[in-house]
């Protein structure tokens, strides 16, 4: 009983969270709210070497590809990149698998077990960019290629990192359309997956930083957790708007799962145009709201293009055309990519998507 | 096999069975059992303990297929295959073991799986309508049938049962052993109840132990022995002791080998010992080689003593002293370790691990004994299990033998087997032959007499009164909870005995 | 023998069909390197297992496990990072907490007479809630180099989960099959009051067995830590079932009293097989977890069947 | 008290009655009144109509299927696999929807569907005699995996209009609120009052007390599971339209949520108590509780151990109440 009152004590003492306490406590680096780009400072190449390195130049790879869980829409489409790239390049099979739920652990022992089946080359979304690290060494170490895309480990852990978008240009990217809608004195509140998931984390670290920065006036109002959950993030955002009714300006979605069910929150709640909806998501899952003009716009990188590039970077650096020190690379049809922090392929700026652009994409 | 002796009553017999026999496995639990019940009767079965009593009233009630013979209901042959059709065909039955809901209110008890409806849904305002009529009907006229069951006294449940019963208009009323769990009074009312319904012409099957019972309220009483039909007498034409023979199969004095054997100084002492509303202030001394037998009612609190003897439930108040010293037994390891072995009652529960070999049985008692720093030593605990397999003579295959799959007789030697490896300075036998057929019966009581000879204090609950009688020193006589009488041997007669068991406040 | 271990006879069978199978499908398969690889894989699970046959034996059930691994290894992180103490004292505290959440299921189950089930649901939501709610969702990396050591070295050329996995396997199967203990447990699963009446110490013997459960939990949580060098409040999700899925597979009866260690061990392995064996041969993860659930209700049905040929 | 037969006579009236037997319900809906009361005096939103009927809609998916729970739980069995029955119906339910199947159909068949497939772990455990929380966790694992293994992880949008049913409102009210309340409702008259309802009680109080009152145990416990996934399957509706896409993963944790609103809601693992209404009130106070949380401000890492505690608290006033039951005798 006393330890169940401790218990109660505890949770009553937490302090209310207003503002973001999560993240992995990184430093942040926000961009100029002006819009100037900043060009990268040159890093030395800071990824892995594989061992036996150059010896599959030009041969037929197998390649698994590994995200961080499989059955949501998000993964679904960049697999499909990551097919259509191997297709294109002609001479990689690859393959998708991974856990049913975002789980380091069944991640971790499904590379293992690709490591020991002998594949050529390894693609993987982390689901905890440190827990990854060991395994994907030892797969450097078996002599497989290994390239990460939509969330990095390491950076010794993996070859190279098709980066889809930084984190400071995501949050730029969002914090400034978040302020077209609600103005720079406005106030919103954020949908996030879980306040462990490390992208996640990162981003709204990197948002919150812009903000600070760049919109001073603006009011954070809070940020909660609803899953990859899409009846779970509807509820939530349905609460937030209910909860702050007109003080709520704008809600800005963290998930592909997210925004859409915020979208749909507001729809029903009957704001559209008071309430912006702000986030990442895919073109499909956005084009009802779009049409329906509730959503001015909503953010994300061509998952399709991620794919296509993490398999076109792990044939190129099986081939021995993509090495350490470069600071370009050539991706067939997707064009010259830019490389920057020593081994991150940069995919480009986000594409936002608007009722203008929206219909040309389709994933 | 025999046919009735006597004629029935006019009118064909409302319930006939004819050559019923049932087997468990390799098990024959009844061999061409037949009666005829007259309606307007009240038809006492009687048999020992394992005789097939209850598996007959199972099968009549729909709870055993038989394996073989004919139930005849108004004289047409009826399959009862489930209860359902044994409802239908106006059978009903009021169990030993009390088959009721005690999360349920006593309305819906009364009509538990035979709701009444209305429009196909519940009826519940009828319900508890006609449950208040026939519980008023059984002298329960201020009972709330809205309360739950579970709450209510044993004798309260049972008349919940009777009064289901009832509901079914039975022509054929079952009542396996109703008294057994009930207190004088108690009991007097039912059987009043018993016979007001014979008066409306209900046939009565009435499964009892207790004689005096039977003869106030019996027509007619059947015997089953060792799982075959063995008699029907009139009961005016017939006396207890005809009717003992017949159950037992022989005199009864060669049931009971008493041997006498000096009785040595006191080597347990209770005094004042309290535990609750069922062990009050009780005081005793038991005797070297003494056999000291508890009669009671169940639910006098016989078995509630031997469980604060055994730590079971620690006393409240009071001392108890083993060889002169004062010892406090918190738990059934502390009695264990002072020298205090119990035979639990209920063999099946609480003696035995049934799925567990017979040596894992034996050894369970002593196995801080056989295993030095925590591992078994096999060889001593082959060796105990030997001991004590070979000592009480169990029949089976060998001690690697599943406990569960002997007989009573088997399982209770293997019990005592396990209390034997502690060494004990004294053994409580709570009801040592209840379920045992008739050999296994004589072996253990010779068994017991056995023991006491080697000097063990023995304290010996049973329900069967000759049996108390006939094997102890002393008998010790308890109700509601107290030590109402400690009779010597000589002076334990059966009238002297009931009539402490069954006295109220004034004896004590 | 075939008589009272027909399940694990059977298992047996089964696993080595499954090796067999398995080793046609991949050359990777049948090899040193990865037989003791998946030892390393399967170490948290099995260590949980081992101990969560005595729970089931003794005729209970731990939800919990996956949740008391979580809290402990945010406590690991917190209490090393966060509070400061020398990552050495933190790993004699950790097996505590993992006790002290084993004794209070304990407590729940036999001071206050809770089901297991239910009592371990409710502190399965406690405890992952208190490493949510101590983390506040923040993860722990950075550990020093000989920690790693634990969970991703070596010794003698086997992997450190290969070493505790045995030690821990020969040191389960000593005490169930062959102490004081491991007999009182089983009597208590198979009858309550029997071992009771016995004289054998009931209560004691189920707190050890869920203290044990949450220490083997908390063991986990450091080698799993170790192992990924990392700290999150969300480790252990779903443990439990894949923990009682090998137990049961293993054929202890979720009724209790019967059970072995040997049989346990079986059972992981062919989960560990399938899983393994499966994804070496180009099956996806997704198609052996049906796989695993076919595996499990067949065995059971087949295991229910003999068992009723037997009693007839 | 062995032998009175007078017994004080202890009120009659239809509403003590009513109190006595619904008595856990009462406390609960308290607890959710006491909840709106004070959250909505800390911030009047929490009780604005909107956020009421997010909190009573929203969620109305889960009473749906915590009242087949509850009957699974009456009859002293547990289900494990609800959550992953509800992903498959839904993806079933969905993939008819826009291959252009009348919508009428792709509303019944989950709800086929889900009886079908829970008759599968019934027969396991009414026949088989395996125990359904290892049936269940088998069948959990095979629908999870079944599931991605059929879909390969594509999302179903382009939900026609028309399918949305938990979108479409009835006098007003929103549907999944009407359904909750009537499915309720109904169902729980249906355990009131029908001798079908009434012998689930019969089976968890007491299995063989109930064979001998004539009821076929085996046949019932199919029956039950049956039922259970019929309701599976009418949840599933409320789950899948509330959204313009159905995700392909089963909804995580949810059976862990449905099985803790039964048993929160006065459900006895123990068997043979509890009633639908009981479930279906907790399974409004946690998402009463979670949109409270919220408001207030505390935090959301804490929730969960709040909830653990509030189960641990519910079980142990059952157990401290079956006690003062028995010790009545």
């Amino acid at each position: 009983m006393k330890y169940l009152l401790t218990v109660c004590a505890l949770a009553l003492a937490a302090p209310a969270h207003a503002q973001w306490t999560g993240g992995d406590g990184a430093p942040t680096s926000p961009l100029p709210c002006d819009g100037s780009t900043v060009t990268p400072e040159a890093v030395a190449y800071d990824g892995g070497a594989v061992a036996n390195e150059g010896s599959k130049a030009g041969k037929p790879l197998r390649v698994v590809d590994i995200p961080k869980l499989i059955g949501i829409g998000y993964f679904d489409s960049s697999a499909r990149g990551v097919a259509k790239g191997a297709e294109a390049l002609g001479n990689v099979t690859v393959t998708t698998d991974g856990p049913t739920q975002a789980n380091i652990d069944d991640q971790i022992t499904l590379i293992d077990n690709y490591i020991t089946s002998g594949v050529d080359g390894i693609l993987f979304a982390a689901n905890d960019p440190v827990a990854i690290a060991p395994v994907l060494r030892k797969a450097l170490a078996a002599g497989i290629n290994v390239v990460g895309y939509d969330s990095d480990a390491e950076p010794d852990a993996r070859q190279w990192f098709v980066n889809p978008a930084e984190f400071n240009g995501v949050a730029k990217s969002l914090i400034d359309q978040l302020a077209e809608g609600i103005g720079p004195d406005g106030s919103f509140a954020i949908v996030t997956s879980t306040f462990t998931t490390p992208n996640q984390a990162r981003w709204i670290s990197e948002m919150e930083a812009y903000q600070q920065a760049c919109y001073p006036e603006m009011t954070w109002l809070e940020t909660v957790e609803a899953q990859e959950d899409n009846i779970l993030s509807f509820n939530q955002a349905t609460t937030l708007i209910n909860k702050y009714g007109e003080d709520l300006n704008g809600i800005v979605g963290m998930t592909s799962v997210a925004t859409p069910a915020a979208a749909e929150a507001v729809t029903q709640a009957g704001l559209c145009g008071e309430t912006t909806v702000i986030g990442l998501a895919t073109p499909n899952a956005m084009k009802p709201y779009v049409a329906s003009d509730c959503v001015k716009s909503a953010v994300l990188w061509d998952t399709g293009a991620m794919g296509a590039a993490a398999v076109m970077a792990l044939r190129a650096a099986a081939d021995g055309t993509l090495k350490p020190g470069d600071t370009s690379f050539d991706a067939g049809d997707l064009g010259t990519l830019q490389i920057a922090h020593g081994s991150q392929i940069l995919l480009g700026a986000p594409t936002v998507f608007t009722s203008a652009n929206i219909n040309d994409f389709d994933f | 096999m025999t046919i009735a002796q006597t004629p029935p009553p006019a009118g064909g017999p409302a319930l006939s069975v004819r050559d019923i026999s049932k087997s468990f496995g390799p098990v024959k639990a009844l061999k061409t059992a037949s009666l005829d019940l007259m309606p307007g009767e009240v038809h006492a079965l009687m048999g020992e303990n394992g005789a097939g009593k209850s598996t007959l009233v199972k099968i009549l009630a729909g709870m055993h297929a038989p394996s073989g013979g004919a139930i005849l209901v108004d004289g047409v042959q009826t399959a009862l295959p489930s209860p359902r059709r044994a409802a239908e065909a106006g059978i009903a039955v009021v169990h030993q073991e009390l088959l009721l809901f005690g999360e349920l209110t006593v309305a819906e008890n009364v009509f538990a799986g035979h709701y009444p409806r209305k429009g196909g849904m519940v009826d519940w305002a009828f319900m508890r309508r006609r449950a208040q009529e026939l519980l008023a009907d059984l002298d329960c006229h201020d009972l709330d049938v809205d309360r739950k069951l579970g709450s209510l006294s044993v004798a309260m449940r049972q008349r919940v049962e009777i009064a289901r019963a009832l509901n079914h208009n039975a022509r054929v009323l079952i009542l396996d052993e109703p008294t057994a769990a009930l207190g004088e009074r108690d009991a007097d009312r039912l059987l009043e109840i018993v016979l007001r319904l014979r008066a409306r012409g209900v046939a009565i099957l009435y499964v009892s132990h207790r004689m005096n019972e039977i003869f106030r309220i019996s027509d007619r009483m059947s015997v089953l022995r060792d799982g075959t039909y063995i008699a029907t007498r009139n009961a005016r034409e017939t006396t207890e002791g005809a009717l003992i023979s017949l159950m037992v199969g022989r005199p009864v004095d060669q049931m009971f080998p008493k041997t006498e054997v000096p009785i040595g100084g006191p080597v347990l002492e209770v005094r004042g010992l309290s535990c609750g509303p069922m062990v009050r202030e009780a005081s005793f001394t038991l005797h070297k080689g003494e056999i000291l037998g508890i009669a009671g009612l169940v639910g006098s609190g016989r078995t509630e003593l031997a469980h604060v003897l055994f730590g079971v439930t620690p006393a409240q108040s009071g001392t108890i002293h083993l060889h002169g010293q004062e010892i406090r037994i918190a738990s059934p390891r502390a009695a264990r370790d002072a020298g205090i072995a119990y035979v639990p009652e209920d063999r099946g529960a609480q003696g035995l691990v049934k799925p567990l070999p017979i040596r894992e049985n034996i050894s369970m008692a002593v196995l801080d004994r056989i295993s030095p720093a925590g591992l078994i030593n096999r060889a001593k605990e082959a060796a105990v299990a030997k001991r004590g397999f070979d000592m009480l003579g169990v029949r089976a295959s060998g001690p690697e033998q599943i406990a569960g799959q002997l007989s009573g007789g088997n399982q209770q030697k293997v019990v005592i087997a396990k209390w034997l490896q502690t060494n004990p300075w004294v053994l409580i036998l709570d009801e040592p032959t209840r379920g045992i057929d008739v050999g296994a019966k004589a072996e253990i009581h010779r068994l017991i007499c056995e023991l006491a000879g080697q000097g063990l204090a023995i304290l010996m609950i049973s329900s069967e009164l000759p049996e108390v009688l006939a094997m102890s020193d002393r008998v010790m006589v308890i109700a509601e909870g107290r030590i109402r009488a400690t009779l010597p041997r000589e002076d334990a007669t059966p009238e002297a005995v009931g009539h402490a068991m069954t006295a109220r406040r004034s004896a004590s | 023998m075939l008589k009272r271990h027909g399940h694990e006879t059977v298992l047996a069978g089964l696993v080595v069909i499954a090796l067999v199978v398995m080793s046609f499908q991949s050359a990777q398969f049948l090899t040193t390197g990865n037989m003791l690889n998946q030892g390393r894989l399967m170490a948290e699970v099995a260590l949980v297992a081992l101990a969560m046959t005595f729970v089931i034996v003794s005729g209970g059930i731990d939800l919990s496990v996956g949740s008391t691994m979580g809290l402990c290894a945010i406590l690991t992180g917190v209490l090393w990072q966060n509070m400061g103490l020398p990552l050495g004292v933190v790993l004699a505290i950790i097996p505590l907490i993992g006790l002290i959440c084993g004794l209070f299921n304990g407590f729940l189950i036999i001071r206050v007479g809770m089901p297991p089930l239910i009592a371990t649901l409710g502190t399965l939501a406690l405890y992952r809630g208190l490493a949510e709610g101590i983390s506040q969702a923040r993860s722990v990396r950075g550990y020093p180099e000989w920690f790693a050591a634990i969970g991703q070295g070596s010794i003698l050329g086997l992997p450190t989960q290969i070493w505790i996995l045995g030690i821990a396997l020969i040191v389960a199967g000593v005490i169930l099959g062959l102490t004081r203990w491991g007999r009182t447990v089983q009597a208590i699963g198979y009858s309550e009051p029997a071992a009771h009446f016995a004289g054998l110490p009931v209560n004691g013997a189920k707190y050890a067995v869920y203290a044990v459960s949450g220490l083997a939990a908390s063991l986990a949580a450091i080698l799993f830590v170790s192992r990924v060098s990392t700290t999150r409040s969300d480790m252990g999700t779903g443990l439990e079932l894949d923990v009682i899925t090998a137990v049961v597979l293993g054929g202890t009866s979720i009724f209790g009293g019967r059970g072995t260690i040997i049989g346990t061990a079986l059972g992981l392995i062919l989960v560990q097989v399938l899983k393994n064996g499966l994804s070496l041969a180009g099956v996806r993860g997704d198609g052996t977890l049906v796989l695993i659930g076919v595996v499990l209700v067949l065995t059971l049905v087949a295991g229910a069947f003999m068992e009723n040929r037997v009693r007839r | 008290m062995i032998g009175s037969t007078t017994l004080p006579p202890s009120g009659t009236g239809a509403v003590r009655r009513f109190l006595r037997e619904y008595g856990h319900e009462i406390l609960v809906a308290l607890a959710i009144f006491a909840l709106l009361v004070g959250v909505g005096l800390y911030n009047p939103r929490f009780v604005s109509a909107r956020n009421l009927t997010t909190i009573f809609s929203g969620n109305a998916y889960i009473a749906v299927a915590a009242i087949g729970m509850t009957m699974v739980i009456v009859i002293r069995e547990i289900d494990l696999s609800v959550g992953a029955l509800i992903g498959v119906l839904a993806t079933i339910s969905g993939t008819l929807a826009v291959s252009g199947a009348p919508i009428w159909v792709a509303w019944t068949v989950p709800i086929v569907a889900g009886a079908a497939i829970n008759a599968i772990s019934g027969i396991l455990v009414a026949y088989a005699r395996i125990p359904s929380i290892v049936v269940t966790l088998g069948m959990m694992a095979i629908l999870q995996g079944g599931l991605i293994t059929a879909t390969g992880g594509t999302w179903i949008s382009n939900l026609p209009p028309e399918y949305l049913l938990a979108k479409m409102t009835v006098f007003g009210l929103p549907m999944p609120l009407v359904w909750a309340i009537v499915l309720t409702i109904l169902a729980g008259l249906w355990m009131r009052l029908s001798p079908f309802g009434r012998s689930l009680y019969l089976i968890g109080g007491n299995a063989e007390a109930a064979r001998a009152v004539g009821i076929e145990v085996p046949r019932r416990i199919v029956a039950v599971f049956m039922i259970h996934g019929a309701f599976a399957g009418l949840a599933t509706l409320l789950f899948a339209t509330q959204l313009q896409v159905i995700q392909s993963t089963t909804p995580p944790n949810l059976e862990l949520i449905v099985i803790t609103s039964a048993v929160i809601g006065g459900v006895s693992i123990l068997g043979g108590t509890g009633t639908v209404f009981g479930s279906s009130l907790a399974a409004v106070l946690f998402a009463t509780i979670g949109s409270a949380l919220i408001f207030v401000n505390v935090s959301a890492y804490w929730l969960r151990a709040f909830i653990g505690t509030l189960i641990l608290l519910t079980v142990m006033a059952d157990m401290l109440r079956r006690k003062r039951t028995m010790k009545g005798a």
